[in-house]
């Protein structure tokens, strides 16, 4: 029975709330055949746009911005960074 | 001190967030997450992390946020775990500034409560400066950096928010660095079940402010640890433990030369050897002190 | 038509003025009337003059402002009559309670005399070296006033203090009520 | 009961009676004693809620919000420096839409240093989103703060509440006071009810950054919540009855000997009876004169205001408080409001003592004036010796 004029500029957690923020990247972080699987890009991806899944990672490319930090942490050099022109 | 995957996931931050690529407070707040659960409500004071969430009705936090003026931050909090605990709810309340908002214009607040010794933890994101509005100096900038405000360099040390802190007499008090998620992690559960103040301050590095490539940002959190510039400390009940991590900073001849930090960053352009060496010195004075809270 | 009393007192920053009047408003609001109490405000210190007043009326009091023609002054302290006008406006049919133990010179009214601060010392009613005259002028002013009574006043004074200070009090205002004076109108 | 209490401590019973959760306090003179009386009810275990003594006002709101948010009901109170050190922290409450409620004992604002009373700290929060209650005695200060609950709780405004009360005046002043019995004030006062939630439960946050449209839809609800609240404080008033039999909180404002009235006088706060003096005393004198009390500052009223002085040849508005430039702030509300002719009358201001001769002379005066069709819009009054033209700007001839 909230009256229609009512508004609260609350906000619950969803995906994209700054938007498809994968049209940042200039440059993509592409996983080869070498990923170990050891989480590493995992833990330090400041979006949460990487993930491993059967023992090799994998990156959610309509979030992730290509900043480069999971090719950067990589023990194994797993990652490269791949232009996006 | 490992720590299975099982235990790491992370519901506290969604992708697509507003912050800039390879933002070091975005993987603070992931660890935040892989470190204390769901059962968590938070306030975040003004600055990045405001923006950073998002725009509303979204909000890339995966935890209830009240977002606030710059300098109520501790307040809001002490008022925020006295209304839960009223409720019957374990809730663990954390509250998200940075250093401007701690060192600065948060600090009355952030001392009345730590003073009271209120029930929540208190994060401090280190980035060295007012990021989010351009990265001009505050206390927490260290001597020699650029940012929009000393473009010839700060001629002042970084405030000692971790002495101060611990002259509060509050029950826990630690630093750590996005550089280290293990230790951040484990400090945060070790946190999350004292009660009391509990303070903890992340250094993050911003790749923007302080000029390196955003690939680097774990990166120059590591060196910032390995040179001895950022110490990683736990005071808990007046126990010191200096982390694996940093106890070669305890002598002066096994540190990694502080270039090793400086050297990867624009902001120390104007460094002069004066300059330098009165980092150095600061360094030092750092791990005198830390070494007689040790004694 | 509103019957109504005003009372102003006269004191000493420190000799419990202003409890004085909150006291006096107490005991009538025991006996049903409406009364109001207030100091002039300020930050005053220790020994500076100090002004409160008190209403009483058997109609809702509607001024707040503070009392320019009382009924009745009370006055703690005599110096003050050196120093400043205390009388300043009372009514001409006014009276005046003063806590002394002789008549003052040129006092121009109809006066009332009671050594407070004697029975006070009598009472052991002394703080910081001070004789609390406040609550034992209550005791004379009840008196003059013929309202409200010695009980109300007796049971305000329960309300306010710890039960040793508020025995003290009761038995002071008792000897108070029973030693007050008048000394007719002196005319300078 | 009825009892002989101060504003202070009638606000402080208040805060007991509707089982306030948080207290955030911090001292300021004449506001003090409210926290006072509470942190000496913790002592004595009458009240169960957290006193939290913080480090400013600021902190003190800050404190309030955080408990509201989280689902409990908070309360603070303050005065001058600390209301406008508060400042920014008041406006934050009400776009977070925080049901909460402060009590301001009003006084003069700095420099220089001045205690005493004055409105412009408490009128001064007029465009903050607040619901804004004054009070006229000690009665009224408790009535409407157990009320503000209610309102600001209400889902047709989920707003704060602040009730204001004359520094000293109201505060300070011990008098007659009905204090309603708990079981009354708990039936008056639902659950907790508020917009949302700060729980893990809800997963709910609040105010990250919203789009301009968004942010501009949010300060019309809030506008039309305080609008829409004329008829939830008069229905609410109404009901308070119950717990007051000789209140009247059926209309936000109150009118006296005004019906037949020619000329008005409009009043807020506890000089309002000392003008009811005066206008009685003019009335035997045969001039035709009645009182408007205006209580609500927001919302304000403008219909029944329109009703009660829409028709007056000449409305007197008298502020304890200024906008500086411009006058009084209730004067320029009137002035916005109704069509007659309406004189502003800027007096008691850091403490100057207004009583019923003053109210008297300058009505009066100003009524002549109004005759003659010759009234000064502003008219700065001071009780006494003090000549206005003393004061007068200095014209230069060259």
């Amino acid at each position: 029975m909230l009256p229609n004029y009512q508004f609260f500029p609350v906000s619950h957690p969803e995906e994209g709330a700054g938007g498809k923020t994968g049209n940042w990247r200039v440059v993509r972080p592409e996983v080869t055949s070498k990923c170990i699987g050891c989480n590493a890009c995992f833990l330090w991806c400041p979006e949460g746009t990487i993930m491993v899944k059967g023992n090799k990672a994998e990156v959610n490319y309509v979030y992730c911005k290509g900043c480069g930090v999971c090719a950067n942490v990589c023990p194994v050099k797993a990652i490269t960074m791949v232009s996006e022109a | 001190m490992s720590l299975a995957l099982r235990d790491l996931r992370s519901k506290s931050l969604l992708p697509g967030t507003s912050a800039c690529p390879g933002c070091p407070e975005n993987m603070a707040m992931r660890m935040v997450g892989m470190a204390l659960g769901n059962d968590v409500v938070m306030v975040v004071v003004a600055g990045c992390s405001s923006v950073i969430q998002g725009i509303g009705p979204k909000n890339a936090y995966g935890y209830p946020v009240l977002n606030i003026a710059f300098a109520a931050g501790s307040a809001a909090a002490s008022g925020m775990w006295r209304a839960l605990r009223q409720r019957n709810k374990d809730t663990t309340v954390v509250v998200w500034a940075g250093d401007g908002g701690t060192a600065d214009i948060g600090f009355a607040s952030l001392s009345g409560a730590a003073e009271r010794n209120e029930n929540f933890i208190y994060l401090c994101v280190d980035n060295e400066a007012y990021m989010n509005s351009g990265g001009q100096r505050s206390g927490s900038t260290p001597h020699g950096a650029v940012t929009s405000t000393t473009p010839e360099g700060k001629k002042e040390n970084k405030k000692e928010l971790l002495f101060l802190m611990l002259d509060h007499h509050i029950p826990y008090v630690a630093t750590a660095s996005v550089g280290y998620p293990h230790d951040l992690i484990d400090k945060l559960r070790r946190a999350k079940n004292i009660e009391g103040f509990r303070y903890i301050q992340v250094l993050t590095p911003d790749p923007y402010g302080w000029l390196f490539d955003p690939s680097r940002t774990a990166e120059v959190a590591k060196l910032a640890v390995q040179t001895c510039y950022w110490p990683l400390i736990e005071v808990s009940h007046d126990k010191v433990t200096v982390s694996n991590e940093s106890l070669h900073c305890l002598k002066k001849e096994t540190r990694r030369p502080l270039r090793d930090f400086t050297s990867l960053q624009g902001r120390y352009k104007r460094l002069s050897e004066q300059d330098f060496q009165e980092l150095e010195k600061y360094v030092d004075y750092l791990w005198d002190r830390i070494s007689k809270l040790m004694d | 038509m509103r019957s109504s009393l005003e009372i102003r007192f006269h004191g000493r920053g420190g000799q419990g003025v202003v409890t004085a009047s909150n006291l006096l408003a107490v005991s009538a609001g025991l006996e049903g009337l409406y009364s109001s109490a207030f100091p002039i405000y300020g930050a005053e210190r220790r020994g500076a003059e100090i002004e409160s007043y008190c209403r009483i009326s058997d109609s809702p009091i509607r001024e707040t402002s503070p009392i320019e023609e009382p009924d009745v002054v009370v006055i703690l302290d005599p110096t003050l009559l050196k120093i400043s006008n205390p009388l300043k406006g009372l009514k001409k049919e006014g009276k005046v309670l003063l806590n002394w133990k002789q008549v003052p010179p040129n006092l121009s009214s109809k006066l009332f005399l009671v050594d407070a601060t004697g029975i006070a010392i009598e009472h052991k009613l002394v703080k910081s070296g001070w004789p609390l005259v406040n609550v034992v002028m209550l005791g004379a002013l009840v008196k003059v006033l013929g309202t409200p009574s010695l009980d109300s006043l007796k049971t305000a004074i329960d309300s306010e203090f710890s039960e040793s200070v508020a025995e003290l009090n009761k038995k002071a205002v008792e000897v108070a009520f029973n030693r007050v004076m008048e000394v007719g109108s002196v005319v300078a | 009961m009825r009892k002989i209490i101060s504003g202070n401590e009638a606000v402080a019973l208040a805060v007991k009676l509707a089982r306030v959760g948080v207290v955030g306090i911090y001292p300021i003179t004449p506001q003090t004693t409210i926290i006072e009386e509470l942190a000496e009810m913790k002592l004595r275990g009458e009240v169960s809620a957290d006193v939290v003594r913080v480090e400013s006002e600021h902190s003190a709101m800050g404190v309030t919000l955080g408990a509201a948010v989280s689902g409990v009901r908070a309360f603070t109170a303050t005065s001058s420096q600390g209301l406008l050190y508060m400042h920014e922290m008041v406006w934050w409450a009400a776009g977070s839409r925080a049901p909460l409620v402060m009590v301001v004992a009003t006084r003069a604002v700095g420099a220089p240093w001045n205690i005493w009373n004055e409105n412009t700290d408490f009128m001064s929060e007029r465009d903050s989103g607040w619901i804004m209650a004054f009070a006229s005695s000690p009665q009224e200060a408790l009535d409407l703060t157990i009320q503000a609950f209610r309102v600001s709780e209400d889902p047709r405004v989920f707003l704060p509440m602040m009730v204001g009360m004359d520094g000293f005046v109201l505060s300070h002043t011990k008098t007659n006071v009905y204090i309603p019995s708990q079981e009354d004030v708990d039936e008056f006062l639902p659950p907790r009810r508020q917009p949302y939630v700060i729980d893990p439960e809800t997963q709910e946050s609040m105010g990250n950054i919203f789009q301009p449209f968004d942010y501009m839809k949010l300060r019309h609800s809030i506008h039309e919540s305080i609008e829409s609240s004329q008829d939830v404080i008069r229905e609410i008033g109404r009901e308070y009855e119950k717990l007051n039999p000789l209140s009247d909180y059926k209309t936000l404002n109150v009118e006296y000997k005004l019906e037949d009235a020619d000329y008005a006088v409009v009043t807020m706060g506890a000089w309002s009876l000392d003008a009811m003096e005066a206008v009685d005393r003019l009335r035997q004198e045969g001039v035709n004169v009645g009182l408007y009390r205006v209580r609500y500052i927001r919302p304000w009223a403008t219909d029944e205001i329109m009703r009660a002085l829409g028709d007056k040849k000449g409305v007197i508005v008298f502020d304890r408080a200024t906008s500086l430039g411009r006058g009084g702030p209730l004067y320029l509300e009137m002035k916005a409001t109704i069509d007659s002719p309406v004189k502003g009358v800027v007096t008691g201001l850091g403490g100057v003592s207004i009583g019923k001769k003053d109210f008297y002379h300058v009505i009066s005066k100003s009524i002549e004036e109004f005759r003659f069709k010759s009234f000064r819009e502003v008219e700065w009054y001071y009780p006494g010796e003090v000549k206005e033209v003393e004061l007068g700007t200095p014209r230069s001839s060259i």
